[in-house]
């Protein structure tokens, strides 16, 4: 066993994990509906395959990966497709996002699944498998894992790190996957390895899942390779990728560079097993184990498809009569869902039943005295308090000054704030105002650029014109000028004129007809007239100029 | 229902707490002046605390905020029981409540209160009455007068005359004065010859204070609601820079003992450099605040014109904090070389 | 008396000489705080300042003719930024500020007059002569200025919807109260 | 030599010329919104000032003394100092025009600083030699940027802070640097040991 390292601060919650983690996994029963949503991973939006009105095979992919940094999603059982449409999401705006809906025809008939032998398939063909497959970071972070195994060009691999440590409270989905299906875990990471072809592979599980361990020694040992097992101290946050590699490696990797830069790439326990499912069965990610408990009378470990709407499993949870809220993830960094419509996502590793005696509403957020409790706590030795000073005040330069963006959102400094102040959300709010900025400014560029292009097309055109004006000047000196050339101009200037004059009328009856409740599209002949009536503006468009003058006269 | 935010979990702490074990830290000091001079230092604490209050009241009144957990946070009594101690005991009633008063509204409240001041507020009233009130500021009881409490209570409260019999000079002033006016015939060990209470260190029994508050300290550290850096760096910077004169010229400079345990060093160290809110707050920043302050204490108590030099100091180097905490940040997560 | 006035009269023309020389010397084209102004703008070249376009304004800034309230696409935010550029008091906006909008093109009215494209200072409106014109939502800056020229009164403001992806954590504003009551 | 530390001492702590001797106050307080700008405003003050007290002490001692012109005093070192700073400021513009974009319009202002011209003639007063002049120049200078420094890194703190309405702002600021001269009332006596 490798020596360990230490990361700074860190904060001990209480687990709560013993309840969830006595009882084996346990299978839901169909939903009566499914909503999956298309986005499911980080990069761009699938594109849906599927229309309403469709049928569909489980496992059939429904939303394709259009670009590399995307992950496909697919049906999680046969049935028909109801709607494309945007539903509520599980994200903490309780916006929409667009989801496919899916009624179950109760058949539960799998697509013709495609198995492989890993060992015999090119890397590059693994790949398009696990992105196809929609395997992407079930840890919570939803990153498509076929571009997490792209290894670095510049250096080889030194570690691969497998993430067991699972250090959210009341969380015990991995810890019962590493127990029951330790030996798909291990091919799993077997599938990265060979991959990225590290110098040695980490697993690393939080000492305080002791039969995890064993069972992840075991399989290990089973299927006889070197990967080393390594207890680490429980520390909340000891699972965040950056913490684990930190203390199986020694590295540390900053905000601004990727791991695999730094030798080193991490994987959950949960993402390996769905590689191998992905791989070795053909099967898509279409389930996940989702920790249940909290607030409620059966606390376990439920494979739920993905689309289940939250309402779908409260069967399951049985919350108590005093539960006031659900949240998804765990209770340092998850998120409170909002609606009992959201449903089970890729990231959805728990739900937690809420309760005011569980989660007391917080107490008032007194000033912050700087005592520094949050900076020895912040595992990414940031100044906590420095940034929320700044957040609050609105000093988003400063802010970034003190390093927001290497923030990692753990909350252990709100866990510990004696001013109860929410820094976790404060940060959040400097963040997304920066990111805000940042594509405020580039389309304030953007219509700058094409502001400025368009005057010196202006002035371009004002010049041509200026010089076409003197050449006829020029001409009509001299005595061959002819009549018509003069009378042009007024005739058009004056069909123009009638032909806005007549638009503007229609356009008003059209109104008070729109305001009658006459929603009916324009009829044959008067899309005609308006057909007509562009033959004058079309002069406009040479004639900026006189155009201008029409809209005085409008005025 | 009501929204909250992650984490949902905290840790069971609060600011009221760590207020409440402050005072508690300063209760050794406390009783030690209880010994020395009887229950006058409660009556001159009731008037601080009660004119804290009252101006944190008003002030919140005015600025339209709650007044519930913020008097109840114990922050203005904090002030006042640190301006209480660093006061002379037998300060007139209006001294005390002149500088509770600039203190809480002045140098708190019209920075936004608590948490946002950038000076200490118990060292503003101090600077403010010694430098408006340098007599009244300057006088300590006589120990040896062996006064009753009725005495010193009127004297408090401004009904009888104060005499010198009752009111001195402070270890500090009545060394300075020597030296000066004996032009380094007298030297040290001559003037402070009569003070035999704790082994000829700071004369006079003060000195027992001192170490009420050394020991409320070091419990405070213990307990974790102060750092080790601040406090031992400013006793390091005191000790330096007296331990280099003292060396240099054992007869014309006090030894680092006497400084150590006269005037308001202890309280400095432990109470007043350790405020987290107008204190650096990086490691190496603490260690910075510390020394320079406890140094610059010695030297303004030594060559300034003032008998103390631990408020000064400490003010002088609040104002130094943002710059020295700006070029002490520590390295982040990934960025050590 | 004479001394006097004659070293006065030496020394002035002394420095003029030395001053005259040094503005040869040392001269300096341009002025890169309009630059720096216009790059706090934020570009919807609405004209709402006064002035035609950001540039202009920046300029008249950087001349000090112009206030630097008179820009109501920045906002509140965009006055505190040009006060701390240019180390003036911060003033509050002399209009109202209001939520980010888009044009938005009624295509059952639209007659195709291209008024509009004309009247649009960045280009977000497509279409040609005769054929119905659409306002490209992700390039508009929401100057309003389509609206007016639009004879058929087909353009509508309307404000930008959240989406996920843009979507912002809100401030987190905790009254201090006692927490018996919240609950 | 403790001669020359103790007016160094005297001007840059004892009697510094912004909390003590309470000029210079229109720099102080409107440059003091960024650190950066106090810092370059510290550096630029610190050269016309180092410069001016020398200027001005030969310009006192060769024109305006043997001709007994001394009641020429004030006019004449605002000209020479007014002509100091327009140098300054066009070589700034021309060698680092960064500096001279945060600087803004404050370069022009040192003209007007009175601290610049109450420097010069504190030396007069006081009787300094030309070395003296220029220590003493300098060293009003640096203590001028120090509390320009400091002033404006405690701005920079109390912008966040939630300060009542009719205080934000120049109030506050007025309020700080009153608390900063009390600060500095502890040095007092320290230049004068013995």
């Amino acid at each position: 066993m490798s020596a360990l390292f230490q990361f700074n601060g860190g904060v001990k919650p209480a687990t709560h994990k013993a309840r969830s983690a006595q009882t084996p996994i346990d299978t839901a029963p169909l939903p009566t509906l499914l909503v999956v949503p298309l986005h499911q991973s980080i990069g761009s939006q699938p594109r849906p395959l599927v229309r309403a009105g469709e049928h569909v095979k489980k496992g059939q992919r429904i939303g394709a990966a259009d670009k590399w940094l995307s992950s496909a999603v697919h049906a999680p059982t046969s049935g028909k497709v109801l709607a494309v449409e945007e539903r509520v999401a599980a994200h903490p705006s309780g916006l929409s996002a667009l989801s496919i809906v899916i009624a179950p025809d109760g058949k539960d008939e799998w697509i013709e699944l495609e198995p492989f032998d890993p060992a015999t398939l090119p890397p590059e063909r693994v790949r398009e498998i696990l992105r196809d497959a929609g395997v992407v970071g079930l840890g919570g972070a939803v990153f498509p894992s076929h571009v997490k195994t792209e290894a670095a060009k510049t250096r080889a691999l030194e570690a691969l790190v497998i993430n067991g440590a699972e250090c959210e409270p009341f969380m015990t989905c991995d810890d019962r996957l590493m127990r029951e299906r330790a030996e798909g875990i291990a091919r799993g990471v077997a599938i990265f390895r060979d991959l990225l072809r590290p110098r040695r592979v980490l697993v690393g599980i939080e000492d305080n899942k002791p039969e995890a361990i064993a069972a992840m020694l075991s399989a290990v040992e089973a299927i006889g390779e070197d990967f080393t097992v390594v207890p680490v101290p429980t520390r909340y946050p000891a699972g965040g990728a950056k913490q684990l590699i930190r203390v199986l490696t020694g590295k540390e990797i900053p905000a601004d560079r990727r791991s695999p830069e730094m030798g080193a790439q991490c994987f959950n326990v949960a993402t390996a097993y769905t590689a191998w499912r992905a791989v070795a069965f053909g099967e898509p990610v279409i389930s996940r184990i989702v920790t249940l408990t909290g607030n409620v009378e059966r606390a376990g470990n439920w494979e739920i498809r993905l689309g289940t709407p939250l309402r779908e499993i409260l069967p399951l949870m049985r919350p108590k009569a005093d539960t006031n809220r659900y949240i998804m993830g765990g209770p340092m960094m998850g998120f409170e869902l909002p609606s009992l419509e959201a449903p089970i996502v890729k990231a959805s590793n728990c739900i937690i039943a809420g309760s005011p005696s569980l989660f007391p509403p917080p107490a008032p957020e007194m000033p912050c005295i700087r005592c520094g409790a949050c900076a020895r706590a912040c595992p990414h030795e940031l100044q906590p308090f420095e940034l929320y000073w700044f957040a609050r005040a609105r000093n988003f330069g400063k802010t970034q000054e003190y390093k927001l963006f290497d923030c990692i959102e753990c909350g252990g400094c709100s866990y510990v704030c004696p001013a109860r102040i929410p820094l976790v959300q404060y940060f959040r709010f400097a963040k997304s105002e920066i990111w805000s900025r940042e594509r405020d400014k580039a389309s304030a560029d953007a219509a700058k650029a094409r502001f400025e292009r368009r005057q010196a097309r202006e002035a371009r055109e004002r010049a041509e014109k200026a010089e076409r004006l003197a050449k006829a000047s020029e001409r009509k000196a001299a005595p061959a000028s002819t009549a018509p050339n003069d009378a042009a101009p007024d005739e058009t200037e004056a069909a123009r004129k009638a032909a806005i004059a007549a638009a503007i009328e229609r356009a008003r009856v059209q109104r008070e007809g729109v305001q009658a409740g006459n929603t009916g599209d324009p009829d044959a002949t008067r899309r005609e007239e308006v057909a007509g009536a562009g033959i004058g503006q079309c002069r406009a468009v040479d004639a900026p100029d006189a155009g201008q003058d029409s809209r005085r006269e409008g005025q | 229902m009501d929204f909250i935010t992650p984490p949902y979990l905290t840790q069971d702490i609060s600011i009221r707490r760590i207020m409440w074990r402050v005072l508690a830290a300063l209760l050794p000091g406390i009783a030690v002046c209880l010994w020395l001079l009887g229950p006058v230092i409660l009556a001159q604490l009731a008037i601080a605390t009660l004119t804290a209050l009252a101006a944190e009241g008003l002030m919140l009144r005015l600025r339209g905020r709650p007044l519930a957990p913020f008097l109840g946070d114990g922050s203005a009594v904090v002030t006042a029981w640190l301006i209480t101690l660093a006061f002379p005991p037998l300060a007139p009633w209006w001294l005390t409540v002149v500088g509770v008063a600039f203190a809480i509204v002045v140098a708190k409240h019209l920075y936004g209160g608590l948490g946002q001041n950038p000076f200490n507020p118990a060292m503003i009233a101090f600077a403010v009455c010694i430098v408006s009130f340098p007599a009244l500021m300057s006088q300590w009881p006589a120990l040896d007068a062996g006064a009753g409490f009725g005495e010193r209570l009127a004297l408090i409260l401004g009904q009888a005359p104060r005499l010198d019999a009752l009111t001195g000079a402070t270890p500090l002033d009545a060394l300075k004065t020597a030296l000066r006016l004996g032009e380094g015939q007298v030297g040290v060990a001559a003037a402070t010859a009569d003070r035999a209470v704790f082994g000829h260190i700071a004369g006079r029994g003060w000195e027992w204070v001192a170490a009420g508050h050394l020991v409320g300290g070091l419990w405070l550290m213990w307990r974790g609601t102060i750092g080790w850096r601040v406090p031992i760096a400013f006793l390091g910077g005191m000790t330096m820079v007296s331990g280099a004169l003292w060396l240099w010229q054992p007869d014309g400079f006090a030894n680092p003992l006497f400084h150590l345990f006269s005037g308001g060093t202890m309280l400095g160290a432990f109470f007043i450099a350790t405020d987290p809110v107008t204190g650096c707050t990086t490691p190496r920043g603490q260690l910075i605040f510390g020394f320079s302050a406890g140094a610059l204490a010695c030297l303004i108590r030594i060559f300034g014109g003032y008998p103390d030099g631990v408020a000064f100091a400490v003010l002088l180097l609040n104002l130094c904090v943002p710059i020295i905490d700006l070029y002490t940040q520590p390295p982040i997560f990934g960025m050590k070389k | 008396m004479l001394t006097a006035i004659l070293i006065m009269a030496l020394g002035a023309v002394i420095l003029g000489a030395a001053l005259g020389y040094a503005s040869i010397r040392f001269r300096v084209e341009g002025n890169p705080l309009v630059e720096k102004i216009e790059a706090i703008l934020p570009q919807t070249q609405c004209g709402q300042c006064g002035y035609p376009g950001c540039k202009p304004y920046a300029k008249a800034i950087a001349e000090g003719e112009a206030e630097i309230n008179r820009c109501p696409p920045g906002g509140q935010e965009g006055v505190v930024k040009l006060a701390d550029l240019l180390g003036r008091e911060v003033e509050p906006l002399d209009v109202e500020e209001r939520p980010r909008q888009v044009a938005f093109i009624d295509e059952r009215s639209c007659i195709g007059c291209t008024l509009c494209l004309q009247a649009c200072p960045v280009e977000a409106i497509i279409g040609a002569a005769k054929q119905m014109h659409t306002v490209a939502a992700a390039l508009c800056t929401g100057c309003e200025l389509c609206v007016t020229p639009c004879p058929v009164e087909c353009i509508r403001m309307e404000p930008v919807r959240e989406k996920i992806d843009g979507w912002k954590w809100k401030y987190p504003v905790f009254e201090i109260t006692p927490s018996k009551r919240a609950a | 030599m403790p001669h020359y530390l103790f007016i160094v001492i005297g001007a840059v702590l004892v009697n510094n010329v912004v909390l003590v001797r309470i000029l210079g106050l229109c720099p102080f307080m409107g440059v003091s919104r960024k650190l950066d700008t106090a810092f370059g405003m510290g550096a630029a003050t610190t050269f016309v000032l180092t410069l001016a007290t020398g200027a001005t002490y030969v310009i006192d001692h060769l024109l305006l003394m043997p001709f007994g012109l001394e009641y020429l005093r004030t006019i004449s070192f605002i000209v020479t100092i007014a002509a100091i700073v327009q140098l300054t400021e066009m070589i700034i513009q021309k060698s680092s025009p960064v500096l001279h974009q945060v600087l803004g319009i404050y370069l022009p202002l040192i003209t007007t600083n009175c601290a610049v011209l109450g420097v010069p003639l504190l030396n007069v007063a006081n009787g300094h030699d030309f070395l003296e002049s220029l220590i003493f120049g300098a060293g009003s200078a640096i203590g001028f940027s120090l509390v320009l420094v400091l002033f404006a890194g405690i701005r920079e703190r109390i912008e966040g802070a939630d300060v009542p309405a009719p205080f934000r702002g120049v109030s506050i600021a007025m309020v700080t640097a009153g608390l900063m001269s009390l600060a500095f009332m502890g040095f007092s006596g320290l230049d004068k040991y013995r």
